[in-house]
């Protein structure tokens, strides 16, 4: 079961060969999702859908589980309750079409591998275990390395790199994928301001190409000009729905600005 | 001459004494080393190029031989001395048999060269394997193992009369390992052990107590340890019990000092006499 | 004959020394466990109890085989191969464990040469491993040595010792003396590897000085009941089993081991916090 | 009698044998120590290299002594010491070496006092422990079985077992099929560590499996080229051992292992990119 | 040569009681200071003086050396040329008086210790290794869990944490430490909206007591109500100066806009 034979609609795409534009969309659909651990309820009763083409926020206060659900979509942790649907078949946790950025990778970086190699890897799903790793497969690593400004040190093995080099290494990983879905947990953390800039044009051209895109981060006023739709959670869900009409001060004050501060554990 | 190697500085001996000046004999494990382990540098291989015969002493001593075999090239035949020296079982402690310890079932004894009638026996096999290789050569061989034999014999007298020195109640014979059933065997000792038989098996806490008691209740005079191995536990028990530490005793025929038979009796019987005897025999 | 009863036994002064051997090499290495725990070391400790040999070759070489050059050589390989591969691993970019896996079996193969060219039996190491039934006075008295050196030094470096086991960085900006502690604690854990070398053996020492405190593990959250904890259990585990040896008939030195494995597992199984059956994240 | 020429000496069987055995057995364990090397697993290759006492025991005490009955015993053993250390630090909180630690010594233990009720006469592992002089025919073609599938298998799955090695979640989320990854290599390793224990024995084998890949480690970036690096080093280190050997008449094994720990000492010193006279961050 | 000993004006000071009001100020002087990794250039003539009571905002694009000044400011890595002068005598590396945060730490996250154990670890420089956790102790930890928000976590295992839990834990042990000297290397980073903003009081208050803190981030736009002083770098120099004057737009876009991107290797 490769990636490209499931992707049986690549042939309209120029560029970033994997997303989907055609008319009946792909969807991601959480219901009731819960996740414990050990004695902490991380989430509750999570329930949205979206769809490739869309780019999603997810907005919360330290603690309230956007990290929890972003694994719990990579399929790495499972929810004790409810269930995670992408395009309407329930998630595997080796679904190749999804690529995941994790907040803090618990990364050997003394590994011997250069910014290139780690970019190359994101190719993975796409060649399995055998197929030749081919001119079309350098190109989409040379691009996403460019995208990231990561051309100069692509040679450097990647303990010699600054925090935000090495942040922008795995975003290009990320990229490299070509996924239909990408889950990125605080993707601007570390990155200056021009990459951060950079980062959100790329999440524009991303949706654009049909992808779905999740990130959760904590800047809440670069909402508005980036997403198209918000997930505001704190254990349970406050609100999803696109941008214009979810993310209200007072959506976003009942999030955050709660005298019991029982979330925070 | 006929070229043969060895495995056991024992049998490199036996076969000198037997063979003369027809054999020439290479000594693949080298007095010091351990019969247990088989790592020869290339040099002895090459060392060993044109042997007709590869003596080893058998009776599972040499646990690699199995692998050995494939190694050798068409003309060496190896040759397990000790094949059909009748064996004895491994005896810990002789003259009790309680429910809970334990007599090694199948289990033998390997180190047959403690017996000065094992030795003439295997002179002969020694006579029959050199003649089997070197036909012309058969009556010398033949005339070799006699006067070994005649030699051994002389050694187990010498032997029996310094052993006559012990009284007989005194002839108990306390080790760490049970590597001499033959030579108590031989010349009326009673055997026991310490430690068990593997080298490195370390020995329950009732099995010292009952050593202990055994020791005490037959009044042994003397314990001995082994040569080149740690004397320490034998050490407390004879603190325990007041008895003496022999010299150490050897038991592979591999001491550096003593690696024929008859330097190895010789030191074994020493030893054991200068512990057991009465002073005044001394 | 029956067996003598175990009051019997205990009345001669080889059980005396046994059962006293037992409590303080139990204690020293179970308190010591706690800062291999906390070090992952196990496996390096495990290493280093079996990188003698080339400490022994060389100790033979200058003076001839006894128990004290042995136990020299030992103490001196240890260091070598341990102190070497920090050494290596602090100026290369190799990690401790691969430094010390090539470092300690050339050595080993060096060893092995040099006693070859001495015509001496390979199997030198058991000069080393004593029983913990066959203590000699001087024995006890180095184990009790030992024992206190490492419980006071321990116990004395403990607030830097848990932060530097924490993050060495950190415990560096903090004014930890990083490199004196990784030193001093290190020659610590030689010296009580080597006593229970003397009373357990080469492979049996690695559980006595790694399962105390990882019971412990499975069921504190405080890095400090480690160390008093792992002791305890050390003496307690070394004491049941002397008492079980001696009725079973089984060599004290493995009991030893086997009591601490099982103490291990019931942890491992019914730790309330983190055990088999306590309910922790359900990860896929 | 003067030594024979080494001409002379490869013309015996035993010698062109050796000169094999060498060639396979230092390739297949150079390229394997690329995947030891990568993992950070030297010492629990080393660790279940001593760990095969107690599975020697439970096939002694089910078959029998032989030299078949030994081999599968010990390849029992390494696969519960090392999978089920696996399994207790995935179902517990702690690290693997930590675990192993505990569980080799419990079952060593254990395995000791079985033999102790067996009554077996010798110390078990000898068994195991060949010399690469003196192989069987059996034993090399076991070598070459266990030496073409450890290539095959990690040159097949060489691209998910990098991604893995590196790091486990990250591989996850890309599809890799991360448990059966670790049980296969782990196998893989197991196997190639017992035909190297046949040809050098129990510590140098461990040598054996991890010299090649540290010397290449300080000397690529490149994950990939540490399998075939290995691989190279680690025949050529070995023929050049044999050649060395005879004329100096060392012990092939302890040669080998004596010329790959050369090896790794010249790349640590005289490596352009990490040895110790490159230029590389100047850390206080 | 214990912390009390060498602080001799803690007296004056109600809380926070390691900080300094008093005429002569304490100064740290970075003279000339270069960093080289391997083929590297991290950092080259590096020039500033300031002082206890001042905060000082240390911005550059990824890559600039920010990281690599912090840890040069700890003791951590040496220079290999200029002079780092603290109090008018040389740095050492364990000097007590420096707290310091990390960017990204090599942690053991499993390691048996709870967030209150963790901010404990502040203490240490103050107690040294033998003097009794006092009460005063126990007050100080106290106040840093409660100024991060962490009372309700503090017997949490530290791996049981949300990324931002954790960030706020180690601030937590860095102001325990109540230093002279704080150097925190992208605070911020994973920190919801309300915690930063806290983040930022906190740094008035502690600059009012008369500590000197270094901080690096990426947020431009925080730079001028947080700061006193701003170090612009770019493995060189850009600007040092009071905000106000240095933290121009022309000598921003001089530090970001480069079309040589050479800086970024
Ligand atoms: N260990 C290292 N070896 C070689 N070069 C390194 C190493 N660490 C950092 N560098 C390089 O040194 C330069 C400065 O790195 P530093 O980490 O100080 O940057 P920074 O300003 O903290 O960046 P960021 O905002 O991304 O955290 C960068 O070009 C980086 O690639
Ligand atoms: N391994 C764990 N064990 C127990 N509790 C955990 C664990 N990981 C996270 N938690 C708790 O689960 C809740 C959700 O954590 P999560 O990491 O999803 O938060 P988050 O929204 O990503 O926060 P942040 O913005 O700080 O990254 C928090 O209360 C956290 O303390
Ligand atoms: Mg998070
Ligand atoms: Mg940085
Ligand atoms: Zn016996």
């Amino acid at each position: 079961m490769s990636a490209a034979a499931s992707h049986d609609h690549t042939k309209e795409h120029v560029c970033w060969g994997g997303g989907c534009k055609h008319t009946q969309h792909h969807r991601l659909e959480v219901i009731d999702l819960g996740v414990q651990y050990q004695e902490v309820r991380a989430l509750e009763k999570i329930n949205f859908a979206t769809e490739c083409g869309r780019s999603m926020a997810l907005i919360g206060p330290n603690g309230a589980g956007k990290s929890t659900l972003l694994k719990s979509l990579a399929g790495l942790i499972a929810g004790d309750s409810g269930k995670i649907l992408w395009r309407g078949k329930p998630l595997t946790r080796s679904s190749h079409e999804i690529a995941y950025l994790p907040q803090r990778g618990d990364i050997d970086w003394n590994f011997p591998i250069t910014v290139r190699g780690l970019v190359e890897m994101g190719r993975y799903p796409n060649l399995g275990w055998w197929r030749q790793y081919s001119r079309h497969d350098a190109d989409i690593v040379e691009r996403a390395l460019t995208s990231m400004e990561l051309r100069d040190l692509q040679d450097r093995q990647i303990s010699a790199l600054s925090g935000g080099q090495q942040q922008r290494a795995f975003i290009a990983r990320a990229l490299a994928q070509e996924a239909h879905v990408l889950l990125l947990d605080e993707p601007f953390t570390g990155l200056d301001k021009p990459a951060q800039e950079n980062l959100s044009r790329l999440f524009k051209e991303l949706t654009a190409e049909g992808r779905l895109l999740i990130a959760s981060h904590h800047d809440l006023q670069t909402v508005k000009g980036n997403f198209d739709d918000v997930l505001l959670i704190r254990r349970h869900q406050i609100v999803f729905g696109p941008v214009a009409e979810a993310f209200t001060p007072a959506n976003v004050a009942s999030a955050y600005d709660n005298p019991d501060q029982a979330i925070r554990n | 001459p006929l070229k043969v190697a060895s495995l056991h500085p024992i049998v490199s001996d036996l076969a000198r004494q037997v063979g003369g000046a027809n054999v020439e004999v290479i000594d693949i494990l080298k007095p010091g080393g351990d019969i247990h382990h088989f790592e020869p540098a290339p040099k002895d291989i090459a060392a060993m190029r044109g042997s007709k015969l590869l003596l080893a002493s058998g009776k599972e001593l040499e646990t690699y031989l199995d692998k050995l075999r494939d190694s050798l090239g068409s003309g060496v035949k190896l040759v397990e001395v000790g094949e059909k020296i009748p064996s004895i079982p491994f005896v810990c402690h002789e003259e009790h048999d309680h429910a809970e310890h334990d007599h090694h079932h199948g289990e033998f004894d390997p180190h047959w060269w403690h017996s000065a009638e094992n030795m003439k026996r295997a002179a002969r096999i020694m006579s029959d394997v050199l003649s089997a290789a070197d036909p012309a050569n058969e009556a010398a061989y033949e005339a070799g193992a006699k006067a070994a034999s005649k030699r051994f014999d002389e050694l187990k007298k010498w032997a029996q009369k310094e052993v006559a020195k012990i009284d007989r109640k005194d002839r108990k014979l306390v080790t760490a390992h049970a590597a001499f059933g033959y030579f108590c065997k031989e010349f009326g000792f009673e055997s026991m052990s310490v430690l068990g038989i593997g080298r490195n098996d370390d020995a329950s806490s009732s099995h010292i107590a009952e050593t202990i008691e055994e020791i005490r209740e037959h009044g042994i005079k003397a314990i001995f340890p082994e040569d080149q191995a740690n004397p320490k536990v034998l050490a407390e028990i004879a603190r325990s019990t007041g008895v003496k530490i022999g010299d150490p005793l050897i038991a592979d025929g591999t001491a550096k000092n003593a690696h024929t038979f008859e330097t190895m009796l010789a030191h074994n019987v020493r030893a054991i006499v200068a512990a057991l005897a009465p002073a005044s025999a001394n | 004959m029956p067996l003598p009863t175990i009051t019997d036994f205990l009345a001669e002064p080889i059980a005396k020394r046994a059962l006293l051997a037992c409590l303080m090499i139990g204690f020293a290495n179970g308190f010591v466990s706690a800062f291999v725990v906390l070090r992952k070391s196990a496996l390096k400790i495990g290493t280093i109890s079996h990188s003698l040999l080339p400490g022994l070759a060389v100790a033979v070489l200058i003076a001839g085989l006894s128990q004290w050059s042995a136990l020299v050589g030992a103490i001196f390989a240890a260091l070598i191969v341990g102190l070497g591969s920090i050494f290596l691993s602090r100026t290369s970019r190799l990690d401790q464990d691969t430094a010390m896996g090539v470092l300690y079996t050339t050595a080993f193969a060096v060893g092995l040469q040099i006693l070859r060219g001495l015509n001496v039996r390979q199997k030198l190491d058991e000069w080393l491993f004593g029983s913990i039934i066959g203590m000699a006075d001087s024995d006890l008295w180095i184990a009790f040595g030992i024992s206190a050196i490492a419980v006071i030094t321990l116990t004395a470096l403990q607030r830097p010792l848990i932060i530097y086991l924490f993050e060495p960085n950190i415990a560096a900006s903090l004014g930890v003396p990083v490199r004196l502690l990784n030193y001093a604690t290190f020659a610590v854990t030689i010296l009580v590897l080597v006593s229970s070398l003397q009373a357990v053996g080469c492979i049996l020492s690695v559980g006595l000085m790694v399962a105390p405190a990882a019971t412990m593990y499975l069921l504190t959250n405080n890095a400090r009941a480690l160390f008093w904890g792992g002791g305890i259990l050390g003496a307690l585990g070394s004491m049941i089993a002397f008492f079980l040896a001696y009725p079973l008939g089984w060599s004290p030195s493995s009991t030893i081991v086997i009591v601490l494995g099982s103490f291990f597992l019931l942890a491992y199984i019914f730790s309330p916090k983190y055990g088999l059956f306590s309910k922790r994240g359900s990860v896929a």
